[in-house]
């Protein structure tokens, strides 16, 4: 990446943690720290449960920060603040929905679902502005003007996610959180809709961060990749250098344990199981968290949880292999 | 190797109010001992639909067969009744399904779900298939199956589960195992760790398997001959590496094509345009015309048949036929081409 | 290889439209015009909400038809089968049944719809700011909604009603005031489930006010839950005015209501059956009415009946 | 577990001390003190039995009085019948209602699971609206009419049985079917869609797929599971029977608990009231507290803790 850094969102040490009962707290974020870059894709792996959809839905400020914050263009998301600046921030932070289903409200036309955005801020004055803001914005995900006066239920999968990212757009925002937008979709789909968000990306200079359980996918899209285990990260890094050269031994299980379509590189590789599953984030294990299905687990790791490190210039990671840690 | 299964132009139709909805549609394939035949297609193909029809678990009415044959052992299924079923099903037949947390009787114990068919199949005394449960578990990989066997399955992870499952529709030694989705439902650290132990048991136990999916490197990984579903039918079928570093039907360079590569990134995804045919109301050409880029006026209106490439690769495409431009599969289809890099 | 039917021309290039991959065929239907296509399919319930609308207009007019008042007991006509002059018959003090059980439809009827009114009102209120604001809020309005569950309806509605004396205000108010905690359950949970859709999050995201959510998404896709309960409400509140006026404690004596002359009627009705036939046969009919329609608008606002 | 049951009898207690308190407002607020209708009572009289009844006292003490005595179960001598203890009332005439109740529970429990899981194993054809016909009628014909019609039927006109006596087992059957109707007419539809619902899944298709007979895949693996939700029904189901039972026992002359609590009210003989009341109380708390431990141990999904029911 030759462009010049500047930090979009700032997020540091950022916490999300949820009663369950009197006793138990699962600790959904645990101690987020990384930037997202203006302009780029950053994406967030993890196993389902790792607590990615509470980060990026946390980072949007739909839920309250437990401790941390997060910081887009300087200015705090979780701080109070006035109805105005509120306003500014939703306007410029969007969201994209892993459920085509859900995502959208199945009483509403998908006009006035794509519109939401414009009313809530006043975008359009007169109702020919509205309409025309809407067509355009059909147009822009392959969509026609007919479409809008129909409701979601009368959609395919991939045509409601294309509304989902329409109904984003309206806003005009900077920074779109993707939250899993792809998992429910097939694979032919998938390729759509992710086509389709980078060359949003490109002609109006979107932020991404996208969410995903799919390592490969989330690669293909992302300039930054972060791996989430159980709440924390445990790597961050470019994603070609995260493919290249993983650091973190849950990293390399994952990009072993993806099955690569080319059966001859199927038929040779050696895989690297993790034996187990994950473990409770209510009562996660001490030390690395990764320590119970870690092959390279050591005695120091049940006692001391890794600081995450910068290893190499740009590459993060929170393991006891691996420098001053 | 013998041939242990033949599907022979398999129909199956559903009854809504609306309309009938023709889900699978001259279907034919065959599975052979020891070998596994990957079904793979996208949501609304119908292999699922197939996958169940081999075990006559559609229910019927909404759904009937509308022709064709299933031949097992020479008898055809499709003509059996449900007393003779019994017997097939579980003993012959078994099968796996997509989601593990829906998929076991949650008020019954793992253990007794195990012995119900070794009990019904094997004759065997309550006490002797217990034992044979434990054996199983440790068989797939679940530690202290002592203890586990009397457990619910709402005490096991759902990767436990999942092999909780496998030992079930194996209790029996069934000669052909079905597999719908296995993995789909689960994180990649388990779905690597089931797709192993299924391979695993098959040098173990010989048994076929037919493995039901929607993604391409779990059929890279796993089997040895794939067929393409689009549409409620098969328009591609050949061994692995055919279908990888041969493919000759349209639809199968799309999914290629679609699919991101680790290795590569910077690449554009070659996105298949619009959406699957809706089956009540079928095309009356070839079901991929609509999205094909290279269709044809033929495509539109007549069922391409069947090009015998190879002793072991079919496809049904009209490009294949003499007066059809040549067209050479894209380069993004080419994944024996490609830097291997893993 | 060649295909015998086809010609050279056909291996000419299909042109595909580009929008053509993005149509779709059919009408558009809104939900509510969806359901109700759905429900028109169930004649049944099409035959409870004539029989409803025919009730209704019968309890306004059906009184004057006869020529009677529900009020007058003629002692020189008692226990009279159905006649010319009476249609019904009369009862043991002479009044006119057929007068009688149309006033008895317009208070049963009331008293049904009042109650399910009431029950609506306060139930969606609780639920929705339970529901909606959740935590402390939450916790204190269920706990006193559990603890008013546990106490048995029936037991409670009696109980009041020997403290409040008799009036259909008073039963009225009887049934409210423990009937309304089934609805404020359900549109709680109704809520809190909505609360966190997506499509509700994303709606904030875009950062909807309070009252946007609410009106916009919330109230709208709870609606079909809440009208339901609210038709099963009915047939229970009348089944209730009719239980307690059987046992005394209904409405009081000049008002003429199903139950009271159920009540009424039982004493000599090894001699006199018609006597309860009537009034009997109307509870049953419009509790049998509200049932249908309760399901059909079930079976129509289902999301999983939607095909 | 035991927290969870020392929790759920702390609610219940709270909840009796509602209704003790409800019942001694309504006594205090009645109009007209309790001997007001009884005009042939002389004044003097009256006060001597205020006095007998400790009416006199002041209004906090004889709360607390009442409170305590309450909840040692003492509810006094009746107003109406001297010399009678409201406590021995209730336990001459429980038994009556409790065969009554008990035999209707059966009913309806019985032939509703039968009528559910018939109508859901041959879902849409004639026997499924059959039985849902008789469904949707149960619910729609209130219990005294039931009552009324089964006694115009069977005992006038066929006169199979007696019309209003309670001296052998053929008595109780009539009050206890008209009792059992509307129950039965709910645990039908409720069986009939926790079937169906059951019938669909995938462990059923599971249990198909091991070779299972039809039988044992509907019975062994379907019913238990279809069944939680019947079992969760039984809470209301008691409630249902213990009110039906007011207005029964008094149609069909049985000297049960319910019809003395039908003839306290038209007496306004308040401490039978309070006494029946606060006694149907405990009976209905304490049956749905039974309920949810039985569907504990039912559903093994269920782990019964301090925090509410579920896991």
């Amino acid at each position: 990446m030759a462009k010049t850094k500047e930090t979009l969102v700032e997020i540091k040490d950022l916490k999300r943690h949820f009663k369950v009962d009197r006793k138990n707290i699962l600790k959904a974020v645990d101690g987020l720290t990384f930037d997202i870059y203006k302009g780029e894709t950053f994406g967030l792996v993890g196993e389902s449960g790792c607590g990615k959809s509470t980060a990026g839905r946390t980072i949007m400020g739909l839920y309250q920060a437990s401790a941390g914050e997060v910081r887009f263009k300087g200015a705090s998301v979780h701080e109070k603040k006035s109805k105005r600046e509120l306003k500014n921030l939703t306007r410029s932070m969007q969201m994209i929905f892993q459920d085509p289903y859900a995502s959208l409200n199945p009483r509403m036309t998908v006009k006035d679902i794509i519109a939401e955005g414009i009313d809530i801020h006043g975008l359009a004055k007169t109702k020919e502005e509205r309409t025309k803001r809407v067509n355009e914005l059909l147009e822009t995900v392959g969509l026609n003007a007919e479409h809008g006066n129909r409701y979601p239920h009368e959609f395919s999968g991939g045509q409601r996610q294309r509304i989902g990212i329409a109904r984003a757009l309206a806003v005009d925002p900077d920074f779109i959180v993707a939250d899993e937008p792809i998992s429910a979709l097939d694979v032919s789909i998938q390729a759509q809709v992710v086509n389709l968000m980078k060359k949003l990306q490109k002609e109006r200079g979107l932020t991404y961060l996208f969410i995903a359980h799919d390592l490969s996918m989330v690669k293909h899209i992302s300039d930054r990749v972060g791996v989430m285990y159980l709440g924390n990260l445990v790597e961050v890094a470019p994603s070609n250098e995260l493919y290249e050269t993983p650091l973190h031994p849950y990293t390399q299980a994952l990009l072993s344990a993806i099955p690569i379509a080319n059966p001859q590189i199927e038929r040779t590789r050696e895989r690297i199981i993790v034996e187990g599953d994950v473990p409770s984030p209510i009562n996660p294990p001490s030390g690395c968290r990764f320590r119970t299905r870690c092959p390279m687990a050591m005695e120091i790791c049940s006692k001391i949880e890794p600081k995450f490190i910068e290893h190499e210039p740009e590459h993060w990671v929170a393991c006891h292999l691996y420098g001053k840690n | 190797m013998k041939k242990i299964l033949s599907v022979k132009n398999l129909s199956v139709s559903f009854d809504t109010y609306k309309a009938e909805v023709k889900a699978v549609r001259d279907v034919s394939f065959d599975l052979h001992e020891e070998e596994t035949l990957a079904i793979v297609g996208e949501s609304g193909s119908g292999k699922s639909v197939t996958a169940q029809s081999l075990m006559r678990l559609i229910p019927m009415p909404p759904g009937k067969f509308v022709g064709g044959s299933i031949l097992f052992n020479g008898e055809d299924i499709t003509q059996k009744s449900e007393k003779q079923m019994e017997s097939i099903r579980g003993k012959e037949i078994g099968m796996i399904f997509q989601d593990p947390m829906t998929s076991l009787n949650p008020t019954m114990t793992i253990g007794k779900q195990i012995a119900e068919g070794l009990i019904k199949h094997h004759s065997m005394a309550k006490k002797e298939a217990y034992n044979r449960g434990v054996e199983l578990l440790k068989l797939v990989g679940i530690p202290t199956p002592e203890k586990r066997i009397n457990q619910y399955p709402h005490e096991f992870s759902g990767g436990m589960r999942q092999r909780a499952m496998i030992a079930i529709a194996l209790a029996c030694n069934p000669k052909i195992l079905i597999a719908d989705e296995p993995t789909t439902a689960l994180d990649v650290t388990i779905q690597a760790q089931i797709l192993d132990l299924m391979k695993e048991l098959q040098k173990e136990t010989g048994t076929a398997i037919i493995l039901i999916t929607h993604d391409l490197g779990v059929v890279a990984n796993a089997a040895h001959r794939v067929a393409v579903m689009y549409g409620g039918k098969i328009v591609e079928t050949g061994t692995v590496d055919e279908i990888f570093y041969n493919p000759r039907h349209p639809y199968t360079w799309g999914l290629l094509g679609s699919m991101p590569r680790l290795d590569n990134h910077d690449e554009e995804l070659k996105a298949i345009p619009g959406s699957p045919p809706d089956l009540a109301d079928p095309p009356k050409g070839c079901p991929f015309a609509a999205r094909c880029p290279y269709a044809m006026k033929a495509c539109g209106s007549h069922m391409p048949e069947y090009y015998e490439l190879s002793s072991t690769q079919k496809t049904a495409c009209w490009l294949l036929d003499e007066r059809a431009p040549k067209v050479e599969p894209p380069e993004f289809a080419n994944v024996g081409g490609s830097k291997v890099n893993g | 290889m060649a295909h015998p039917q086809l010609t050279s021309t056909d291996f000419e290039p299909l042109l595909t439209n580009k929008a053509e991959l993005e149509k779709i065929s059919g009408k558009s239907t809104s939900y509510w015009k969806d359901a109700w296509r759905r429900f028109r399919k169930n004649k049944l319930a099409l035959a409870g909400i004539f029989v409803i609308l025919l009730l209704g207009i019968m309890a306004f007019n059906g009184a004057k038809m006869s020529g009677h008042n529900f009020k007058d007991n003629d002692l020189m006509a008692t226990n009279q089968t159905m006649s010319k002059d009476h249609w019904f018959g009369t009862d043991t003090l002479g009044r006119d049944i057929f007068a009688r059980t149309w006033e008895g439809a317009k208070i049963s009827l009331f008293i049904g719809l009042m109650a399910a009114f009431l029950d609506l009102i306060i139930g969606v209120i609780w639920g929705a700011v339970a529901g909606y604001f959740g935590g402390k809020v939450d916790e204190y309005l269920m706990r006193i909604a559990d603890i008013l569950y546990g106490l048995p309806y029936l037991l409670v509605v009696i109980l009041l009603m020997v403290l409040m004396g008799q009036g259909i205000w008073t039963m009225i108010i009887a049934m409210v005031i423990t009937g309304w905690i089934n609805m404020a359950r359900i549109v709680r949970g109704q809520v809190m489930q909505l609360r966190s859709e997506e499509y509700v999050l994303a709606s904030r995201s875009l950062g909807a006010s309070n009252s946007r959510l609410l009106f916009k998404h919330l109230i709208p896709n709870t609606l079909g839950p809440i009208l339901v309960t609210l038709t099963l409400t009915v047939p229970n509140a009348i089944f209730t005015e009719a239980f307690l006026s059987f046992l005394g404690l209904g409405v009081p004596m000049p008002h003429a209501s199903w139950g009271v002359m159920t009540s009424d009627a039982i004493g000599a009705f090894q001699y006199y059956p018609y006597q309860l036939f009537f009034p009997a046969f109307f509870i049953c009919l419009t509790m049998l009415a509200f049932n249908v329609i309760g399901d059909g608008m079930r079976d129509a606002l289902d999301p999983k009946g939607r095909k | 577990m035991g927290k969870y049951i020392l929790k759920r009898i702390g609610y219940i207690l709270l909840s009796l001390y509602l209704i003790i308190t409800a019942t001694f407002v309504l006594m205090r607020l009645a109009p007209g003190s309790p001997f007001a209708s009884e005009r042939r009572i002389p004044p003097a009289l009256e006060q001597q039995m205020n006095e007998a009844y400790g009416l006199n006292d002041p209004i906090h003490k004889q709360y607390i009085e009442y409170v305590v005595n309450a909840f040692t179960f003492d509810f006094g001598p009746s107003f109406k019948f001297v010399g009678q203890e409201v406590t021995d009332i209730i336990f001459r005439s429980f038994p009556y209602s409790l065969v009554l109740g008990l035999e209707a529970m059966f009913i309806a429990l019985g032939i509703g699971v039968l009528l559910g899981v018939i109508a859901a194993i041959r879902h849409n054809k004639f026997s499924d609206y059959i039985a849902m016909v008789i469904a949707v009628l149960g619910i729609s014909v209130p219990s005294f009419i039931m009552a009324s019609i089964l006694q115009y039927v069977f005992a006038i006109k066929l006169e199979m049985f007696s019309v209003a006596r309670m001296e052998s087992f053929a008595d109780t059957i009539l009050p206890a079917v008209a009792l059992a109707t509307t129950p039965l007419a709910f645990i039908a539809r409720l069986m009939r869609s926790s079937m169906l619902d059951v019938l669909n899944s995938d462990y059923i298709k599971t249990a198909k797929s091991k070779g299972m007979s039809q039988r044992v895949v509907t019975y062994k693996h379907g019913l238990r599971n279809a069944m939680l939700p019947v079992i969760s029904y039984m809470g209301p189901l008691i409630a249902s029977i213990l009110t039906g039972s007011f207005i029964i026992e008094t149609i069909f002359g049985i000297p049960g608990l319910g019809s003395e609590f039908v003839t306290s009210i038209t007496n306004r003989d308040y401490t039978v009231i309070m006494g029946t009341t606060v006694f149907f109380g405990i009976l209905l708390l304490f049956s749905v507290l039974i309920v949810d431990l039985i569907y504990g141990l039912i559903d093994p999904r269920i782990k019964l803790t301090a925090k509410g029911g579920e896991k």
